[in-house]
């Protein structure tokens, strides 16, 4: 059986699951302890089929056809290296996602569980479906597929009006993306109507047409990402999922619209401009910089989350700006450095981000907030959700040895490669652009230690935090599982990078594993040990060994003697909750440094309150610049064609007269 | 490899380690009797902070109800981090048994590691001081670390590598040049370097004034053998800093091999080096008074696009290759 | 950037015309007309339940029984639709009644089409009309009226469709608009009168303009064909086209447009549209969107053919696209300021019908073909969405989108129809209108780029206000609901699934019949 | 300004034909008359003159030609339009009581000026046709197509259903007289004709038939409108 077949028949299975637990939606045990682990299986088997199929079949895509589709364009499905990877990823997180679901669905809380099931593994279904299409119909049903069953997990919980205003933006930025995308692979066709991948490879127009296709995909697939300024809906669609949804829009479907943008850039388009590059390296660092600003100020875990995301997707831009900058400059191996960087940090954030997602939803569960104004302390009642998440923490703000770390050392490391460039503005620029991912990185680890801190650390703020669980065994299993995606990744670079290799010479037809096996496997030196050289392995290897020592040598010369007592606070009496830092206060650094950045309301105690209170409102000054003026436009567009309907039969008389008589002058005139 | 080269490098390696624990507190303790002697004060002993140390480290741990497990560890990783920092900056030789598994990029992420884990430390317990302190160290932390990578860009780009044993080799013995744009690249090190260690512009390591305190606010609740670590690492993190400094802008004398003549001469290079830039962190600190919490991410933002513009120096003088 | 003819064949290998003609279906499918008496019979059997059931509805249509029979005759010429249509796959176009009526590709799935949307309504028809009933909205002698109507409305869309002569066609559009003014003042509630007295001058008028467009027309033929030399069938107008006078045939065309395009809709002569989807029963809504605007988009095409036949230019596609492009905007941003759901989902349909006028004046093997299967997936998903509109408000006992709340915990069955027509109606995939609109923007962006940013916003701006409405609907907290209403599940999910399929996978006989439809169009 | 002035009096045209020219010539001085009338009986009044006059025309065509089709649907244009319908809307009118106020939307000279400029509209429209008609009364397909669109503009300009049904039926004349005249007969015309007074005569009755009056106690389309004026 050939990987593509297995990965089809992975896909069918999980329609099946789904259909299954439609069916038998009130057998709960049937649908969360079989259903679901029985996904993730089929989800490993997916990952599993991908990598093999990646690491081994050279340069070969598999393909195949289904009798489905518009006539004379029947579903094309084929497997190549970028799809096995993007495949790879979703199989990985979607097991330990699945695993962690079989915990989490409980009764009574939104849709029925058999309905998320059927929803759930549709979503799993069609992002498979999306990865394996060759043609545009294809992927577009099932990209709006995608889109659909999400907005339906989004909205499972629609009597909260806050809930339905979030699916309802998704669906509305998912749908005007998918009407770009579309328009980009009509544009591609190049007057052919061969919609196929392969037509569209051989058929795609070059000059303007070529670069109006780019910008409808860039803008599609942007709208999909979060790229700004399109990421509005994100903020509000993954705090309102249910958690595993929110891991797996986050970290899968975001990855989705990266495969999508990538295959059209490098793969269907055939001649790269150099200024695409530019224009998505700029909108990147926008993205990626206004995502981690925001994140800092949020007082929702999961908004936070959210905007985290954004950061990510910024950064992967970036990255894929940069390749694309080398690409069109004909440099393949710093394209191909840049890239692997992109598609490295692709597969870290979907297993750190679900992390995260995933422990948003185990507190959510515990504690029934989201506010991080009302949590803390919860490392005490919930430790293993703590432990595990402070390696998705650690992972997500960037620093060794984790996995965040090395895939933004790539991307500074291809950064590095600039002054190469022949053109004179640009070389000059991405430095200062490696200086803004510094910066986002730093910044990224100040919102990870708000989110961590404020949550699982200092004093419940609540009476109720002190009655929390820790997460069940199932979510557990699915937690662990991403964890050790994240530590794995991290230690042993090389091996991604090998499994990378095909998919960057596929792309842009270079790959740098032959120069990267030159040091040892330990060794992550992707061009020269003298130019850079890093290795997870030794780094977590050397620091927990010498935490250990170090342990046991101070117990052993020393003593380990302990005692309690209370908190000594600069003898400050009364210790309580409300002393500690609130979300909001702990924000309060950056929203003074970067003010220009939000549109801050604030509401001051007077002297003479009775209840003196003080409320902040960050907002996003993008709703007030960007989309308050388009919905303005809209409503007057809609006011403008109301006026047409006038209700008096003589107006509407008059309407067909004056279009008869126009028409009659217009034709003989 | 061969086993006796892997031998000289672990034994370099192992000797480099060594110097930092041991030479990491009396670098603090010259710095202090500088400072007392340029402020006409009498000064403290030299190897105070030894003792300091010692006392520390016999005392009990007294340990708030509310701290949690994390709050234990920390001190221990945030040591390690600080110890594998000094340890991997070529301040005798460049050829380091450690050194290519983590590059100048590396090494800022390994700061970034032990002040994430001091931040959430001093969050821990849940005192207003802790989380006051903790979000002021992240404030300046993410000012501070682009600024710190566009410095060891500078030097990347010059020498072409991010590998740090890879810069000193390039800026100590290949070539001789001037740089222009490390002279930018250095005052911008400097300005970082004193954000980072704490250091009076920015923070003054000897105030317990509460409302101005950031990394003590972090370390409140720690006594016994945990604070007697944390400041250890504290030192150790200064130490680190000022051999940076002295590996990227007078990186003369340092060995290339691992020869025990050539470590002997870095050795007394290295000291030497050390006793003034001691002295000169003790002068900047004389001269200049704290400043307030919120003037600090202007200071810092100096110092990021005075690094920024050590690039563009590099690029339009030095003709960026 | 136009296509070049080499483009274009590719694309007709794509998507549009039949794997070159030698395929025996295609063959058959596009040959011309010849005379069949031996089926004679089974346009009969099209045609004939429709007026007999019409007759006997007028006499006993206010029984208990008479929604049956009503079925029954639906059901009749169903059966006989379906015969015809197999007949004429197997052997061919065939006229009759020396060339007045004749199928050919083009209408014969039409009236497949229609027969099967007039069954299902007459099934969905039954137990609404029985709770209307049961509610004192409608007594026995509407209930006859209603019943006989409906019969002679399907009777008159079929001839209409099934005709060659452009006469009688014209006759029976008259008669489908006066039967279905009766039947949108069913309830005889001042709004109901008023939408019909409004759809009843404002048709009127327009179909005296078509009618003009038909003496023009002659005008044309008579010059060519004789006075006595059929000069109003169309199969000898479309064989003669290209000697026709260009001039006449132009002016012909745009009475011909603004006269029947009053009646498919087109902006901005759909305002009889929105007030007669709302006031009317919802079966009659549903006939409305799904088949009447068909119906009347049909006889604009029959007469496009001929005119862009005749002046060789693009003349009449580029006036439907330029009508097409204005209802699409219109109906568009109309959506947003409705609050009663029939009038939202008429909106939807101005904009639908502006979309397959886009697509047939665009023309071409693939964008005709894209306007078929439009018109396809419309009419069963528009009727759809009416059905469970309808049963959504006999539950709820209003039409205001405000009034109605959580239907998919209220009624899930309802709710979920509605979620997922509605989603359907808007072009999300995998549904059949994504299908057609895929066809319709891909050849919008290759062959009319100035036509894209228009589509996009519109379509954009429909989806939003669209999802809006229905999404306040389905979700929420339930509503109280009346008791008593049993809805007819099984129309709804039959257009479901057929616009589910169409959207998957569209039937290789049904391809090529669209095909050979789309190669009669040009 | 008078439209006879126009009237194409062609040398070496048939007598027939020079008739059916007057007759349009007529047709379209009854179309500006209506036009012009502010009383409801008065109106009912030209259009039965009208009828007649299109009775008429169809008669010669049916004679000049020998189309004995064209005798019925003369006949039918006689009973119906110049007995029957006309009969209706005077009964409908004394029941009703609307005969006396016609209100305008737009006052008279305007709808008279407007009325010319449709005139030049339409025979400029009509110009290339008549150039290339086969038939002898060619220029009649320009009065009649000006029929049409004076009754459209009567339709637009009258506020109260009886006179816009009127307009409409005035229109229909106007059709007709294409129909039968201008083409000189042609096929199906009498079945063409009898579903036009098919839906004529629904309208009609589709005043009584709706109980306009009734229900809104003015005929008044205003009134009607108001319930869905705003949206």
């Amino acid at each position: 059986m050939s990987p593509l077949a297995l990965i089809l028949l992975a896909c069918l299975v999980w329609l099946a699951i789904g259909l299954l637990g439609a069916t038998f939606s009130r057998r709960f045990v049937f649908v969360t302890r079989v259903l679901f682990p029985a996904g993730a299986l089929v989800a490993a088997t997916v990952a599993l089929t991908a990598l093999l199929a990646l690491l081994t079949q050279g340069d070969t895509p598999h393909t195949a056809m289904l009798p489905l589709g518009l006539p004379g364009l029947p579903f094309h499905l084929r497997l190549d290296a970028l799809s096995a990877f993007f495949l790879c990823l979703l199989g990985a997180v979607a097991a330990g996602i699945s695993l962690y679901a079989a915990g989490y669905f409980r009764r009574g809380q939104g849709s029925t569980p058999g309905l998320q099931c059927l929803l759930y593994h549709l979503f799993l279904a069609s992002m498979g479906g999306v990865l394996l299409a060759d043609d545009a119909y294809f992927f577009m049903v099932a990209w709006e597929s995608m889109a659909l069953s999400s907005y339906f997990l989004v909205t499972s919980d629609h009597r909260i009006a806050e809930i339905r205003r979030a699916g309802f933006l998704y669906l509305i930025v998912a749908h005007v993306g998918a009407i770009g995308i579309l328009l980009s692979f009509g544009a591609m066709s190049g007057g052919t109507g061969d919609y196929t991948f392969d037509g569209i490879r051989t058929n795609a127009p070059e000059g303007w047409l070529a670069s109006a296709a780019f910008l409808l995909a860039l803008g599609g697939f942007g709208a999909k990402a979060g790229l700004l300024p399109l990421h509005v809906w994100l903020p509000e669609a993954h705090p309102a999922a249910p958690s595993p949804v929110s891991a797996m829009m986050s970290g899968v479907m975001l990855k989705t619209a990266i495969y999508g943008l990538l295959r059209v850039t490098f793969d269907l388009l055939p001649e790269q401009q150099w200024w695409w590059g530019a224009l998505l390296l700029g909108l990147g660092l926008a993205t990626a910089l206004f995502g981690v600003v925001f994140s800092t100020v949020q007082s929702d875990m999961k908004r936070l989350l959210a905007y985290s995301s954004i950061e990510n997707i910024g950064l992967i831009f970036a990255g894929i700006g940069l390749s694309l900058v080398f690409a069109a400059n004909s440099m393949p191996l710093l394209a191909a450095l840049a890239l692997t960087a992109a598609l490295y940090h692709c597969l870290n954030h979907a297993f750190f981000k679900s992390l995260l997602f995933l422990a948003t939803g185990s507190v959510l569960h515990a504690t029934g907030q989201r506010n991080l104004g009302r949590l803390g302390g919860l490392i005490h009642r919930m430790p293993w959700v703590a432990w595990l998440a402070l390696l998705g923490v650690v992972a997500s703000a960037g620093l060794p040895p984790l996995n965040g770390f090395v895939s933004e050392w790539l991307l500074l490391q291809s950064f590095l490669f600039t002054p190469q460039l022949p053109h004179g503005y640009l070389n000059m620029l991405l430095p200062v652009a490696a200086g803004a991912i510094a910066l986002t990185a730093a910044l990224a680890g100040f919102a990870m230690v708000k989110f961590f801190g404020v949550v699982f650390l200092g004093q419940p703020r609540e009476e109720h935090l002190a009655k929390a669980h820790d997460a069940g065994r199932m979510e557990r299993l699915g937690l662990i599982w991403l964890a050790a995606g994240c530590v794995l990744l991290g230690v042993l670079p090389n091996f991604v990078i090998a499994a990378l290799d095909p998919v960057t010479n596929f792309l842009v037809g270079a790959g740098f594993a032959p120069a990267a096996d030159k040091g040892s496997w330990l060794l992550l030196a992707p061009i020269s040990e003298e130019r850079a050289s890093y290795s997870g392995a030794i780094f977590l290897g050397g620091l927990l060994a010498f935490t250990l020592a170090l342990f046991f040598v101070v117990r052993a010369v020393f003593h380990g003697r302990l005692r309690r007592a209370d908190a000594w606070d600069c003898g400050f009496p009364l210790l309580s909750g409300r002393t500690q830092d609130t979300a909001e206060g702990f924000g309060q650094p950056i929203r003074q440094v970067f003010a220009p950045f939000f549109r801050i309301t604030r509401e001051h105690p007077s002297p003479f309150d009775k209840e003196p209170h003080y409320r902040i409102v960050v907002d996003d000054p993008l709703w007030h610049w960007l989309y308050l003026p388009l919905a303005w436009l809209v409503d007057l567009g809609t006011r403008v064609v109301g006026k047409l309907q006038r209700g008096r039969i003589a107006i509407y008389l008059l309407y067909s007269f004056v279009t008869l008589l126009a028409l009659l002058v217009f034709t003989t005139r | 490899m061969s086993l006796y080269a892997f031998a000289t490098q672990l034994l370099t390696q192992l000797l480099e380690l060594l110097i930092a624990l041991a030479l990491a507190p009396l670098l603090g303790g010259w710095v202090n009797v500088c400072r007392a002697r340029l402020q006409k004060r009498c000064p403290p002993p030299l190897l105070l902070p030894y003792h300091n140390l010692l006392k520390l480290f016999r005392k009990d741990v007294l340990l708030a109800h509310n701290a949690s497990s994390l709050f234990r560890v920390a001190p221990y990783l945030i040591f390690s981090c600080m110890a594998l920092a000094a340890a991997l900056v070529p301040t005798l030789s460049t050829e380091l048994l450690f050194a290519p598994a983590a590059d100048a990029i590396a090494l800022v992420g390994l700061f970034a590691l032990a002040r994430v884990f001091i931040a959430l430390a001093g969050m821990d317990v849940g005192t207003a001081f802790g989380s006051l302190g903790a979000r002021r160290e992240m404030l300046i932390g993410f000012l501070a670390e682009p600024a710190l990578l566009m410095v060891f860009f500078t030097a990347s780009i010059i020498s072409g590598s991010t590998s740090l044993a890879t810069i000193v080799g390039t800026l100590a013995h290949h070539e001789f040049a001037i740089y222009p744009s490390l002279a930018f690249a250095g005052v911008a090190f400097t300005m970082v370097s004193l954000a980072e260690n704490g250091r009076v512009p920015v923070d003054n390591p000897t105030t317990h004034l509460e409302l101005t305190m950031i990394h003590e606010a972090m370390i409140l609740e720690y006594s016994g053998r945990h604070l007697a670590l944390i400041e250890w690492a504290a030192s150790l993190k200064l130490f680190a800093y000022s051999c940076l400094g002295i590996a990227l802008f007078f990186p003369f004398g340092i060995a290339e091999s691992t020869g025990p003549g050539a470590l002997a001469v870095a050795g007394v290079f290295l000291v030497g080096k050390l006793a003034v830039g001691g002295f000169v962190l003790a002068l900047i600190e004389t001269l200049n008074a704290k400043m307030r919490v919120f003037r600090t991410p202007e200071f810092l933002g100096t110092a990021f696009l005075l690094a920024v513009l050590a690039i563009l120096v590099h690029l339009l003088l030095e003709g960026g290759r | 950037m136009n296509a070049s003819p080499d483009a274009i064949e590719t694309l007709a290998r794509q998507v549009g015309a039949a794997p070159p003609l030698d395929a025996q279906l295609g063959t058959q499918l596009s040959a011309l007309p010849v005379a069949d008496p031996a089926a004679l019979w089974l346009l009969a059997a099209v045609l004939l339940p429709s007026f007999v059931g019409g007759a006997l509805l007028g006499l006993i249509g206010h029984r208990r029984y008479a929604a049956e029979i009503n079925i029954a005759a639906s059901l009749a010429t169903l059966l006989g639709a379906g015969a015809l249509t197999l007949h004429v796959i197997n052997t061919g176009p065939a006229s009759f009644f020396g060339e007045q009526f004749f199928v050919d590709p083009l209408n014969v799935f039409l009236i497949a089409l229609t027969a099967f949307v007039g069954f299902t309504t007459s099934l969905f028809s039954r137990p609404y009309l029985r709770a209307e009933v049961a509610r004192g909205k409608l007594d026995g002698g509407r209930m006859r009226l209603y019943h006989s109507m409906f019969q002679l409305f399907m009777g008159a869309m079929l001839t209409a469709l099934s005709t060659n002569n452009l006469g009688i066609l014209w006759v029976s559009m008259e008669a489908a608009t006066l039967a279905t003014v009766l039947l949108v003042a069913l309830y005889r509630t001042p709004a109901s009168l008023e939408a019909a007295w409004k759809y009843f001058i404002l048709c009127g008028v327009g179909i005296a303009q078509a009618l003009f467009g038909v003496i023009l027309l002659y005008f044309a033929a008579e010059r060519v064909l004789g006075a006595e030399g059929g000069a109003l069938l169309w199969t000898h107008l479309n064989a003669i086209k290209s000697d026709l006078e260009p001039t006449v045939l132009s002016l012909a065309f745009i009475f011909l447009l603004v006269g029947y395009g009053t009646k498919c809709g087109f902006a901005p002569l759909h305002n009889w549209l929105p007030d007669a989807h709302a006031e009317g029963p919802t079966p009659v809504s549903a006939v409305l969107s799904g088949l009447l605007l068909n119906v009347a988009l049909y006889a604009v095409l029959r007469c496009k053919t001929l005119v862009d036949g005749a002046l060789e230019t693009h003349f009449a596609g580029n006036l439907m696209m330029g009508f097409g492009l204005f209802s699409v905007v219109v109906g568009a941003f109309s959506l947003a300021r409705q609050k009663d759901i029939k009038r939202l989902f008429g909106y939807s349909s101005i904009e639908h019908m502006g979309l397959i006028g886009f697509a047939f004046g665009m023309g071409g093997p693939a964008a005709s073909f894209a306007g078929l299967l439009h018109m396809t997936v419309h009419s069963l998903t528009k009727s759809a969405i009416f059905f469970a509109v309808g049963h959504a408000v006999q539950k709820v006992g209003s039409a205001a989108i405000d009034d109605i709340r959580g239907l998919l915990r209220a009624s899930p069955m309802i709710g979920w129809s509605l979620a997922l027509g509605a989603l359907a109606i808007l072009g999300m995939p995998p549904f059949g209108v994504f299908a057609s609109e895929f066809l319709i923007l891909t050849t919008a962006i290759q062959e009319h780029q100035w036509a894209v940013p228009i589509l996009l916003v519109s379509l954009g701006v429909a989806f939003a206000a669209g999802l809006g409405k229905v999404q306040g609907m389905v979700f929420g907290d339930a509503v109280p609901v009346l008791p008593g209403v049993r809805p007819a599940t099984l129309p709804v999910l039959l257009h479901l699934a057929l616009a589910l399929l169409l959207g998957l996978w569209i039937p290789p006989e049904l391809a090529d019949w669209y095909r050979a439809a789309a190669h009669l169009l040009g | 300004m008078n439209p006879l002035a126009w009237l194409p009096t062609l040398p070496g045209l048939p007598f027939a034909g020079q008739l059916i020219n007057l007759c349009a010539a007529i047709m379209l001085l009854l179309a500006f008359a209506m036009l012009a009338q502010r009383r409801i009986v008065t109106l009912i009044n030209l259009f039965a003159l009208q009828g007649a006059v299109l009775c008429l025309s169809t008669a010669i065509v049916a004679l000049s030609t020998g189309q004995s089709h064209l005798w019925g649907s003369a006949l039918i244009t006689l009973l119906l339009k110049v007995i029957l319908l006309p009969w209706i809307l005077h009964r409908l009118v004394h029941k009703l009581s609307v005969k006396w106020d016609v209100e305008t939307l737009f006052n008279i000279p305007t709808t008279m000026l407007v009325g010319i400029g449709l005139v030049i509209i339409a025979f400029n429209v009509a110009q290339p046709i008549s150039e290339f008609a086969g038939t002898i009364t060619r220029a009649t397909i320009g009065i009649a197509l000006a029929c049409v669109m004076l009754a459209f503009l009567m339709m637009i300009t009258r506020s109260k259903a009886v006179p816009q049904v009127v307009g409409f039926m005035s229109m229909e004349n106007g059709l007709f007289f294409a129909a039968t005249s201008a083409t000189y007969g042609m096929p199906m015309v009498i079945e063409l004709g009898v579903a036009l007074d098919v839906l004529v005569g629904m309208v009609v009755f589709g005043v009584f038939f709706f109980q306009i009056r009734e229900k809104f106690d003015s005929l008044d389309i205003r009134h009607l409108e108001e319930k869905t004026k705003q949206e």
